[in-house]
């Protein structure tokens, strides 16, 4: 019971992690290698305006999220624009800006383990005789809830559609009246939102350091192609099976092979799936 | 209403497209054609402003410099330095060449995008006159586009512009591994959307013979620049253009 | 030569997800044959190219490549037997040469072996070998047009490429997958030529076809699918004269006769 | 005159690496007040050349560290290695490389483990250069970990031990030898240790089972700072059981008790090297424990504070003995060190070139259990020099 | 109206040494000769000397043998990712076993340096090919994502299981005899490969890994097995990198599981990016300027990385194709403006 329990929710966080990188690069193909870093620093700009400009929680919290997203948003205008469509070069800026985040935060005073928000519910109960702290039952609900809300936007509203279009075939995209530009910065806005709520609801169950950022984004790359480029029920299932694995190789292997086992899972189901649980890539892009 | 005005596309110092002037008024089907490598593509692409954006990529990546010169108008504004989506936006649609399908979304989603510059209604009343001019799409809406046919793609990918809502229709290749009963109802349905729904329309083709009976006027593209112009019946008498275009 | 079929194709189906691409296909194929095969958009002419080829493998059923069933043999050994196609959807090299694009067939070990092109791809230099490969199909060989990098030729010369890739295998079968169209009237009359020499040197032809004035002009036989089963097949004269064929592929007289 | 060079490889990003950095610049600035080391006749100052090695990052390869140290020695020109470099693995990677380059490394902070004088043991012509002033794992667990288990079994009745360990190599180890040492001492260790992968933000499972099984004594060997949460998960479970971070423990830093929201109270842990937390351990100790707080405006960190600043009084204290800072002379005149310093008698292991520790500062170095008690860190162990007495949360003695 | 400047446009023409000598014809004066090898010879003179250059600060050469290492995973990675189009994240993987291999070659077995380093070559190659074979089928980014996956995979196994010395490595291994044959060893090593490289992918062998990365089913449709060149190039790949792993193993007499580690993945592919992807001496020239500045930055202490991301990023945004295309093309065309 408690290994069903703790399993959903490891995965939740995992699909919370996972999931602004996911909208960004299944929206847009934008391998946005900064991810790790825009959630830790969505984290440090909350915990700052809550600590030194004490501002209430709520005000704090709205305030990290809205800048994160304009820094989001303001990588891709200023720096990644220049490299649009060539991948090699998308990841190596992208992990370059995430590393001078992440690294100018640590120089900027984010060492140690001292940096953590308050949860935003107290308290626990339990659950079939297993206590569980409302905070995660939060992580739950919440990421639910955003995957339904960016699951929604995504296939039923058009800018989504427009963001979807313009992933696939940009000049395509173009000849439709679909300003790409426009739309990449608000993909990589709205995955740094995304970066950010998650950073948000996840961290008052840990602290605020700079290696989460790198922990982060190995996740979130992982979910994403295990679950298949874009595929959103892809991402939810692959943050389940990665998640249980890690979950019941704890329980039954000992934790040590617990990262050994998550590797294995993603690398198995990469080669038995070549694009993912839930793409078809490989499938289209073989298709003669 | 469209006019183009001496265009010249290099690609490096290749002349693609050598002082090509062209004009469409409402209403009108204008038709554009030539041999491979003529320049066909290249002008549509210039005219939708696609060719400004790859200029501006090879420029980037370093590759190939690309220059453009010649003046764009439309409805009395020169748009020679619009943006794609910008040129978009005011209607000049292009259905590219080699379709260009969304390969990920299906059927439906690929029209679904098309509509972006739609009004909701706008955009249910356009599908549905897609699914009407092109009636095996309606078979196939939930496939993904990359899976479909050759010719599925194609009828595609004229709907999908359909969508857009175009007021000046760039069709390059319409034709292109199209069933001769489809391409039958292809040119006659572009005549009708001409008609019915006001739009302009340039038609870019090798294969004249469907195309040539559809249009108020013609261009003849050889090597980059226009060699002969003339409406449906000038071109149509033209003893060159009829032996290489109808293989008389 | 009433012998043996070269490639016989028996009661092949193919369903993608629920998608009946191809029902109880079955047909002959004699050496030296040109067969036509048409049908409607989405009838499943590519699909029955793919199975041939190895590039979709069949649910169930046989193709008989001189007695050995290929299903299930990868589609890079199909090819090295000499059964070779293009690719409707051209897929060239992009980032190569129009000439270079055809070193790669030039260097596989089916062309090593048999001397490719008509025994040269094992002699003198692979470029040369190209380059007249290439003149043959259509690429003046004094112009540019070779040297260009493939991303930027128009779509005409790419269908050219596609057939050009085939030929460097000197293969015995070549399936051409709707090289006709892109390609202008005067062109396409200067291509039927090339295709009757190919027939000549004894390479057997399957084309799937838009463009029927031409393909009726070379293929002695015809093959029309409809929503992915046969319903005719014969000489061209007796297949356009079946009402079947007429109701499927045309939909009306008035096509019929525009065609 | 020409200065001496200290070179100090340290993650300076990392507790482990900012505490030896300025433990030794407060060292050398009060050697330098003073006038400098006598080398010989001449009195010269010293210069302090810190490299960041980078060595405790995630996804930086040792040769990093490696290429930090040469850069010091070839490029800073250091006269002498003190401080790093800080992961065990790295510290042993470089072993070579110093003893190649004939140079005196004291290592402070970090790298715990035994291998390092073993190595030095087997090799000792090679490694003559190598020494290390800091505490290592095996006399951790044995020397103090152990006798304070079993003085705080026999004060208040206790002998249900449960174990969480993080998953690196020497957690997991220390977690096994500890289960292995206090079984045989008559504890009963309730389970297998719990091995929690570095950055776990949940430790509920844990938590529950050592409640269901009654432990009473909750031992967390752990470096990460998520440590944090498994206390206030601890707090907030009322989990009726004493909870002992063991070296390397979040808990030491003073930062702690805000991390924890004060729900670390009653958290013992091991400061490794007594003066890192007030004490009286020596006369030396609460002078250094004022120098440091003066200077930094709080109480020393991390657990290669007092070593790292011991360190450069050891070095000048054999420099002026030798007369020369030739590094065979030098050498020399460590391994016959006998210093009263912050946390006791300083000696090396004549072998091992591994400081001798003891429980007595009279005797040897000693190491400091605390245990946080009302925002302050309490020493509590070893006897000698504790403060005060060890406290039970109020929800355990309840149970009793 | 067109403006005045719009009747202008930039002409770009190639050198005509560069046309002749792109064509079959014969280059025959020494300033023509001059003008083809110069910047080759440059390299090669450049490198050979440049260890005598830097014999004042002995430690610039160590940071030589560091860069020739990356450079040899560097090349490696340039070639497999433009020219095979097997992107490649796992650089670590190829180092990581290299190292050890030679380590355990030499400790366990007692074989001399001069014989572990071409055996962990050799095997090194064949063990990553043998371990990625069932990735092959996989493409882009997937492909990426799993080679990014093992040596995370490798470093958490040896952890786990304690094989290998376990978390603490293996040490004790034998050291170059002197500094000169570490430096000269992986210099050779790497202009060799560098140049064997460039020679292979001008083959008509190379044409078909080009093939296979613009368009692997045309590939078959030749007649040609894709899987077997996609092995042979992840076997070129993970062979240099294993030779940079045995060396590195050797210059610091020591193998451990951090060889495995992530910036061994992203230093190559970056200097890959700022020098010019698949122009394979585009890669080097990245080594030569990222790893120095990531020295020289080395006095910023903790902000170091993030100064070092900066320059990267400044590089990858305003030369985005790369320094060596850039070069290349300035070197080999002219360019002037003409009136259309
Ligand atoms: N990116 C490019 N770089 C260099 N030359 C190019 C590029 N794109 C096109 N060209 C050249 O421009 C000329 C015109 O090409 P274009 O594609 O416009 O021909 P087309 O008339 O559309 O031919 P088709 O009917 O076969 O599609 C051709 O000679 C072609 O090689
Ligand atoms: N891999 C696939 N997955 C799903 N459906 C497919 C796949 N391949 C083909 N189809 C479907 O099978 C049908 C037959 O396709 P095929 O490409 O064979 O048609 P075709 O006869 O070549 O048509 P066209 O003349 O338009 O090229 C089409 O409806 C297509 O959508
Ligand atoms: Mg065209
Ligand atoms: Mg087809």
């Amino acid at each position: 019971m408690d290994i069903l329990i703790y399993g959903v929710i490891n995965s939740a966080t995992l699909a919370l992690m996972a999931l602004g990188f996911t909208l960004v690069y299944g929206v847009s193909r934008l391998p946005n290698f900064a991810h790790g870093a825009l959630y830790v620093l969505a984290g440090y700009i909350c915990w700052l305006l809550l600590n030194r400009l004490g501002l209430p929680y709520i005000l704090a919290i709205a305030l990290a999220l809205g800048l994160v997203a304009v820094v989001g948003g303001a990588m891709y205008q200023l720096i990644l624009v220049r490299i649009r469509g060539m991948s090699i070069s998308e990841i190596i800026a992208s992990y370059a800006i995430g590393l001078a985040i992440l690294e100018g935060l640590r120089w900027g005073g984010l060492k140690g383990g001292t940096f953590t928000l308050p949860a935003f519910l107290e308290g626990s109960v339990d659950i079939a005789g297993v206590s569980v702290d409302f905070q995660r039952i939060l992580v739950v609900v919440l990421g639910a809830l955003l995957v339904g809300l960016l699951y929604f936007f995504v296939n039923h509203t058009r800018l989504g559609l427009a963001l979807k279009g313009m992933a696939q075939d940009e000049r395509a995209a173009l000849t439709l009246g679909i300003d790409s530009d426009r739309m990449a910065v608000a993909s990589m806005a709205l995955g740094s939102l995304s970066a950010a709520i998650a950073a948000l609801i996840l961290l008052p169950l840990g602290s605020i350091v700079v290696e989460a950022g790198y922990h982060v984004l190995i996740m979130a790359v992982a979910v994403c192609i295990v679950g298949g480029l874009g595929s959103w029920t892809g991402a939810i299932l692959a943050s389940f099976v990665i998640g249980f694995a890690q979950i019941l190789t704890t329980a039954y292997l000992g934790a040590h092979f617990q990262v050994v086992v998550a590797i294995l899972a993603i690398i198995l189901t990469l080669i038995l799936r070549p694009s993912g649980l839930f793409g078809k890539q490989k499938e289209l892009e073989e298709r003669v | 209403m469209f006019e183009a005005l001496g265009l010249m596309v290099f690609y490096e110092n290749m002349l693609a497209l050598n002082n090509v002037s062209l004009a469409c008024g409402d209403n009108q089907i204008v038709g554009v054609f030539g041999a491979n490598s003529a320049g066909k593509s290249t002008l549509m692409y210039t005219l939708s402003g696609i060719m400004e954006d790859i200029a501006k990529k090879e420029l980037m990546a370093g590759g190939e410099r690309i220059t453009l010169r010649g003046s764009i108008n439309y409805k009395g504004r020169d748009i020679s330095h619009d943006k794609p989506s910008k040129r978009a936006k005011a209607g000049i649609i292009l259905c590219p060449e080699r379709r260009r399908i969304f390969p990920e979304s299906s059927v439906l989603e690929n029209l679904k995008i098309g509509g972006y510059l739609a009004k909701p209604a706008q955009a249910a009343e356009t599908l549905e006159y897609v699914f009407k001019i092109f009636p095996p799409l309606t078979k196939i809406v939930r496939r993904l586009g990359g899976f479909l046919s050759g010719g599925e793609q194609q009828m595609l990918a004229i709907g999908r512009a359909l969508m857009a809502q175009p007021k000046l229709l760039l069709l390059d290749e319409p034709l292109l591994g199209l069933s001769p009963a489809i391409q039958y109802w292809l040119a006659k349905s572009i005549k009708e959307i001409a008609e019915e729904r006001g739009v302009a329309i340039i038609v870019a083709e090798q294969y004249a013979r469907p195309i040539m009976p559809i249009i108020d006027y013609g261009y003849i593209l050889e090597n980059g620049s226009a060699v002969v112009e003339g409406d449906k019946d000038e071109l149509m008498n033209n003893p060159d253009v009829k032996s290489a275009y109808f293989g008389a | 030569m009433a012998g043996e079929p070269i490639l016989s194709v028996r009661d092949v189906n193919k369903t993608f997800g629920g998608v009946k691409a191809l029902t109880e296909v079955s047909f002959d194929l004699m050496p030296g044959d040109i067969l036509g095969v048409i049908g409607p958009n989405g009838s499943g002419k590519t699909t029955l190219v793919n199975v041939i080829t190895g590039f979709v493998k069949a649910d169930t059923g046989q193709v008989l490549y001189k007695g050995k069933n290929l299903v299930g043999t990868a589609p890079h050994k199909i090819a090295d037997q000499g059964l070779t196609r293009t690719f409707q959807v051209m897929r060239p090299y992009y980032s190569l040469p129009a000439y270079k694009n055809l070193i790669v067939p030039l260097f596989s070990p089916r062309a090593r072996r048999t001397g490719g092109w008509r025994g040269g791809g094992r002699m003198g230099s692979r470029d040369t070998v190209a380059v007249d490969i290439l003149e043959e199909i259509g690429f003046e060989r004094e112009s540019y047009v070779p040297y260009k990098t493939a991303s930027s030729l128009p779509t005409g010369y790419l269908k050219r490429l596609e057939l050009a890739r085939c030929l460097a295998l000197r293969p015995e079968i070549i399936i051409c997958d709707e090289v006709f169209s892109g390609l202008s009237m005067s062109e396409m009359a200067s291509m039927v030529p090339l295709m009757e020499k190919l027939q000549m040197e004894g390479i057997t032809l399957i084309m799937v076809e838009h463009r029927l004035r031409e393909l009726f002009r070379l293929a002695n036989r015809v093959m029309v699918l409809n929503f992915g089963a046969k319903i005719a097949e014969g000489v061209p004269v007796e297949v356009m004269a079946d009402k079947q064929v007429k109701e499927a592929y045309f939909g009306s007289e008035e096509v019929f006769s525009y065609v | 005159a020409e200065p001496i060079v200290l070179g100090c490889p340290l993650s300076t990003a990392f507790l482990y690496g900012w505490d030896a950095e300025r433990a030794i610049n407060l060292a050398v600035e009060e050697i330098n007040a003073a006038g400098g080391v006598k080398v010989g006749k001449e009195m010269r100052p010293l210069k302090v050349e810190v490299i960041d090695t980078r060595d405790l990052e995630p996804g930086v390869p040792v040769s990093e560290a490696l290429m930090g140290v040469e850069k010091l020695i070839l490029e800073k020109h250091a006269n002498f290695i003190v401080g790093g470099p800080v992961r065990s693995e790295a510290a042993l990677a470089a072993m070579a490389l110093l003893s190649k380059h004939k140079m005196i490394s004291i290592l402070t902070t970090g790298a715990l483990t035994p291998k390092y004088h073993a190595m030095v043991g087997k090799n000792p012509e090679k490694f003559k250069y190598l020494f290390r002033i800091s505490g290592e794992a095996k006399w951790m667990v044995l020397g103090e970990l152990v006798p304070c288990l079993e003085d705080i079994g026999k004060q208040f009745k206790l002998d249900k031990l449960f174990i969480m360990v993080q998953d690196v190599s020497h957690a997991r180890a220390g977690g096994g030898i500890l289960k292995k040492v206090m079984s045989k001492k008559g504890w009963k260790v309730l389970a297998d240790p719990v091995v929690y992968p570095t950055g776990t933000t949940d430790f509920s499972m844990g938590l529950l089972e050592a409640k269901k099984n009654g432990a009473q004594v909750i031992i967390i060997w752990m470096d990460m700072p998520e440590s944090a949460i498994l206390l206030k998960q601890w707090y907030d479970m009322k989990v009726p059981a004493l909870p002992f971070g063991t070296i390397i423990a979040a808990a030491e830093q003073p930062g702690f008790w805000k991390a924890t929201d004060g729900k670390g109270e009653y958290c013992l842990a091991n400061v490794v090297n007594a003066g890192n937390a007030p004490s009286e351990a020596t006369p030396w100790t609460m002078k250094f424990v004022k120098a440091y707080q003066k200077k930094y405006g709080m109480e020393p960190e991390g657990y290669g504070t007092s070593s790292s600043y011991m360190a450069v009084y050891v070095l000048k204290d054999a420099i002026e003995r030798a007369g020369t800072i030739n590094s065979d002379k030098v050498a020399d005149a460590l391994k016959k060190t006998d210093l009263m310093g912050v946390y006791g008698r300083i000696r090396f292991d004549p072998k091992t070139n591994q400081i001798i520790p003891s429980l007595d500062p009279k005797e040897g170095a000693v190491g400091t259990v605390f245990q946080w008690q009302a925002g302050k860190r309490v020493v509590v162990f070893p006897p000698k020099i504790a403060t005060g007495k060890i406290l039970l949360p109020p929800w355990m003695k309840q149970g009793k | 109206m067109p403006k005045a400047h719009e009747s202008r446009r930039k002409e770009r023409l190639d050198r005509g040494v560069k046309v002749r000598s792109d064509g079959v014809y014969a280059v025959a004066s020494w300033r023509e000769m001059a003008f083809l090898l110069g910047p080759r010879l440059l390299l090669i003179a450049g490198l050979l000397i440049m260890p005598l250059l830097l014999m004042p600060v002995p430690y610039w050469q160590k940071v030589l043998t560091i860069i020739c290492i990356y450079s040899m995973l560097a090349i490696g990675f340039d070639f497999l990712a433009h020219y095979v189009g097997l992107v490649s994240l796992g650089g670590a993987l190829y180092i990581g076993v290299g190292a050890y291999i030679a380590a355990i070659l030499n400790t366990e077995m007692g074989l001399p340096l001069w014989a572990t380093i071409p055996l962990a070559t050799v095997l090194g190659g064949g063990v990553c090919t043998v371990l990625l074979w069932p990735c092959l089928p996989l493409r882009g980014v997937y492909f990426a994502i799993v080679s990014l996956m093992f040596p995370l995979l490798a470093a958490r196994l040896i952890e786990a299981f304690d094989i290998f010395g376990g978390t603490d490595g293996i040490m004790g291994l034998d050291g170059f005899p002197n500094r000169w044959s570490e430096m000269y060893v992986l210099i050779i090593c790497l202009l060799l490969a560098l140049f064997a490289l460039r020679q292979l992918v001008n083959e008509d062998v190379g044409l078909v890994f080009r093939g296979v990365k613009d368009n692997d089913q045309s590939v078959k449709a030749s007649g040609i097995d894709i899987t077997r060149y996609k092995a042979l190039g992840v076997f070129i790949a993970s062979s240099l990198g294993c030779l940079g792993g045995a060396c590195l193993a050797h210059i610091y007499m020591w193998a451990g599981i951090s060889q495995f580690a992530l910036d061994f993945s992203i230093i190559p592919i970056a200097a890959t990016v700022v020098g010019g992807g698949g122009t394979l001496a585009g890669p080097v020239i990245g080594c030569l300027i990222l790893v120095p500045i990531s020295e020289l930055l080395r006095d910023f202490g903790t902000l170091r990385i993030a100064v070092y991301a900066l320059i990267l990023m400044a590089f990858i945004v305003f030369k985005s194709e790369g320094l060596m295309s850039y070069g290349a093309r300035k070197y080999n065309q002219f360019e002037h403006w003409v009136e259309i």
